[in-house]
This record gives structure tokens, C-alpha cells and sequence, in this order.
């Protein structure tokens, strides 16, 4: 699965994009975020205020509850501030 | 757009500036049903409150944007009356003055391109993936900082979702 | 507007066409307070209903027309937190796709320049003295005849009667 | 006085513009609007709907009973159509 990250949240992870192999079980966008804030310091920064991350599957915008077992590219960022 | 074969809609986002009379003149294009263009361009001011700001850098999401703002028109092409709509934004580092997003939109009647205009814009703010970062003046140093999404952005998108567009005369015109 | 030294506003009554850009650009003037543009252009339609239209003569009040226009602009920088405001109308005989009227509004906010435009236009078509004279095709014949005032236009200009400009929050901006 | 007749209105009169002088009992649009009337099938024409004609006194919109008795020129012509 290809993981994408914007703004303060690639900031914080270290990085804007990787391929993982995530684990069965983990089948939400909030489960997802769960198992990646245990992958690291700079991980558990970005998603230590959940409430304040967004999520995208497969470029279109999700909450918490949404299925990514069947997701190619999974994205988390701030709320968005275009315009 | 089966039943409005000509309300043409398009989107482009890019680093480069846009040009208001060209894009304008490109919709307009000699038609004569027109009787209304709005635009809306959004620019970099120089201050966010009380901080003096150097500059500003869009982030997006390559592939996503498109999306977004390609589905952002096309919505405002089947909720109002329109002749033609179009979104603009760039990306990248802006100065205080520059462009950053340009709306367009046509319609016979004022109303409903004043509407467009304006679900367009309050739409963006709340779906489009793009972040703001500021580059802003702080204790005499300049300093990064990821702009945060505010509550009136919410509240102006969420008007949009219950309002059907507003019934037009068919003799209006302007 | 010794409240608002940078609310510069002002009005034109002409003949010529206008030029959006070269507007645009005059007001936005390298400007970095800046935050939201909105023009409003209204053009000659080619169709009344389902009356073709040949062209469209417009004729004024000189004199208070040009007093009219300004008052206009003026209340719309009172009324609003507007950077600047203007609008041009054009008089004589125009064709279908022709410019007739550009109104432009500038804020640090888009709310308050897409407000005051939308008021400017309303409240001009309410109260600015001028007169529309269509050449329509009748059973085969060209025709003049006086363009009728509309009532949906005395409705939206009534609703500003008792309106307020909305609250902007300090820190809001595009 | 100086009259202004704009749009069908002044059509109907025949000119845009004349300098009458009026009697002093003729103190308001409305008995300017009356006694014109009177001056003609044109002006009768032209101010046979009394409701659809608009009158400016010195540049500015009034109603019929607006006082003209101190008024420089006046004007009369239909609800306005610009935009």
C-alpha cells in the first residue's frame, strides 16, 4: 500500500511517501494511524492529535471508520487551507 | 453535461501565473447568450492578522488536486445556471501581491454567476488539497509556519450543502 | 472616508469600451493588502425570453448619472470593508457580446468584496438613470422597444435595505 | 423651471428638454405631472399611467409629493434599466 504524506504531517513523519505492507487486522484509515504512530517518534508526532489529521483513499477524502483493505494509495494531511 | 451542452467547465492547477483577460476572453469567446462574467482572484496579502508575512508556499497533492477541482467545477456546472465555469490555483512560492486562485464563471444572469462564483471558492476551502505555508516575521526573525484551517472556512462551505440554487426568471437578464 | 483612507472608489460613465485587465490592474496597483478581487461584467445578451435581439441602445441622464455611479461606489465603501471599489457603464448603442457595465471590488476578504459587488449591482439597477432600448425581431421586423423595469430586480435590491455587512473575522483572509 | 423627459416618456412628449414657467400653484411633481398633462396629447400620452413615471428634482429621485417650489429642473421618465 502506498502511504502518502502533506504539509506538517510529512514534515513530522520525515518523509512524503512509502510502501508498506500493512498487517490484516489493520483495516481502517483509523486503525492505519493507530499502527503508524507506533512505527517511530516522528510518526507518533504526526498523529498524536488525531482529531487534527485527515485522511484521503485513494484520492478521494474519508473519515476514521473508512475500509482500506482494498486501497492503493492512502493520504494523510492537516485540513485542507487553498484557496 | 447532457442537458447543458454548452456550460463548459474546466480546471488547471500550475506553478506558472494565470492571466484574468485571457482566461476571461477564452470563455467568453465571442458567445452572445452571455449576460454575466464574475471572477474571483484570491492574493497574497502581506499581513495574517498582526504578523508581517514574506512569502507563501502551496502544497498539494499531485493527482488528487486535479480531481478536486476538475469535480469543483463540474458541481457548479450542474447546481446553477451557468454558461461556463473555471478554477485556476497555483502552487508554489507566491510573494505578497501575487495571484494564487482565479475563478471564472458565466451565466444570462447575475444571480446565478455571483452563486457559482461563491460555492465555488467556499467549496475549495474545505475539499481541495492544498496547505498554505507562511513564511512570517517573528520577535525580528522569519519563521515557517503551516497556516491553520479555520472554523468560518466550515461554516461557508456548509451553507452550500442544503441550498438548492435560487429560481431564475426567464426573462432576467444581467 | 476618514475612516478608511484606502478605500479608494470610483465611478465612469462612457461611450468606449472598458478593458477588464487595465481596471483591474489600476486598482490592484502593486498593492500587498490585497486578499480578494472581484469583477462583475454585465453583457448584451442576443435573445429577450425568446425574442431575438438586434442590438441595445443605452441611454442616461447626464449629469446625474455621473452622481448617481459615484454615490454608489461611495456607499459601497461605507457599507463594506472594501480596498476599493469601482464601476463604469457604457452608454450608446451596443450589439450582442458587447460590455454594458464592470463593476470591481477589492478587500483583504472575499465575502465583503463578493458582497459589495453583488450590492453595487443591485442598487444600480434600482437607482442609476439609465434606459435600455432593445432593437428585437418582430414577425419578421426589426423594432424598437423600451426594455421594461423588472420587479425581481426591486427584490434584490430591497433586500440590502435592512442588511448589514457581515462580520469579518481579523485574522480571516482570501 | 427646466424639464427633463427621458426614454418613452420622452417620446411620447416629443423633446428632451424645455424651460416652462409654472404656476405658483403647481407646488409638487405630482400637479407638475397633472398640469402638464394638459399641455397636449403627447404630454397626455405620456403621463396617461401616472404609476409607471419616476421624477428626479435637482438630480435626485422623489415622489410625487416632493416639493418642486424651490427646484432648479425636474425630470421625468420611467423606472430605470441599466446594468
Amino acid at each position: 500500500m502506498k502511504l502518502l504524506y502533506f504539509a506538517w504531517v510529512r514534515e513530522r513523519v520525515g518523509h512524503g511517501e512509502e510502501d508498506v505492507s500493512v498487517p490484516a487486522d489493520v483495516d481502517t484509515v483509523g486503525a492505519l494511524m493507530r499502527w503508524l504512530s507506533e512505527r517511530g517518534d516522528g510518526y507518533a508526532a504526526a498523529f498524536a492529535e488525531a482529531g487534527k489529521v485527515r485522511a484521503a483513499v485513494d484520492q478521494a477524502h474519508v473519515g476514521p471508520d473508512a475500509d482500506i483493505r482494498d486501497a492503493r494509495e492512502v493520504a494523510f494531511f492537516p485540513p485542507v487551507t487553498g484557496g | 453535461m447532457a442537458d447543458r451542452p454548452h456550460a463548459g467547465y474546466s480546471s488547471s492547477v500550475q506553478e506558472a501565473d494565470f492571466d484574468l483577460a485571457r482566461e476571461v476572453d477564452a470563455m467568453r469567446d465571442g458567445r452572445t447568450d452571455i449576460g454575466a462574467v464574475v471572477t474571483f482572484t484570491g492574493t497574497v496579502r502581506d499581513m495574517h492578522g498582526d504578523t508581517q508575512i514574506a512569502d507563501l508556499t502551496l502544497e498539494h497533492y499531485p493527482g488528487m488536486t486535479e480531481k478536486a477541482l476538475d469535480a469543483l467545477a463540474r458541481d457548479a456546472a450542474a447546481r446553477f445556471p451557468l454558461l461556463g465555469c473555471r478554477i485556476v490555483h497555483r502552487v508554489g512560492t507566491m510573494r505578497p501581491g501575487d495571484n494564487i486562485v482565479l475563478v471564472v464563471t458565466c451565466s444570462a444572469h447575475r444571480q446565478a454567476a455571483f452563486d457559482a462564483a461563491m460555492f465555488m471558492m467556499d467549496d475549495l476551502k474545505m475539499r481541495a488539497p492544498f496547505w498554505k505555508k507562511e513564511t512570517r516575521a517573528v520577535d525580528g526573525a522569519w519563521q515557517g509556519a503551516w497556516v491553520d484551517a479555520r472554523e468560518s472556512d466550515a461554516q461557508a462551505a456548509a451553507k452550500w450543502a442544503d441550498a438548492s440554487p435560487r429560481p431564475i426568471a426567464a426573462d432576467a437578464d444581467g
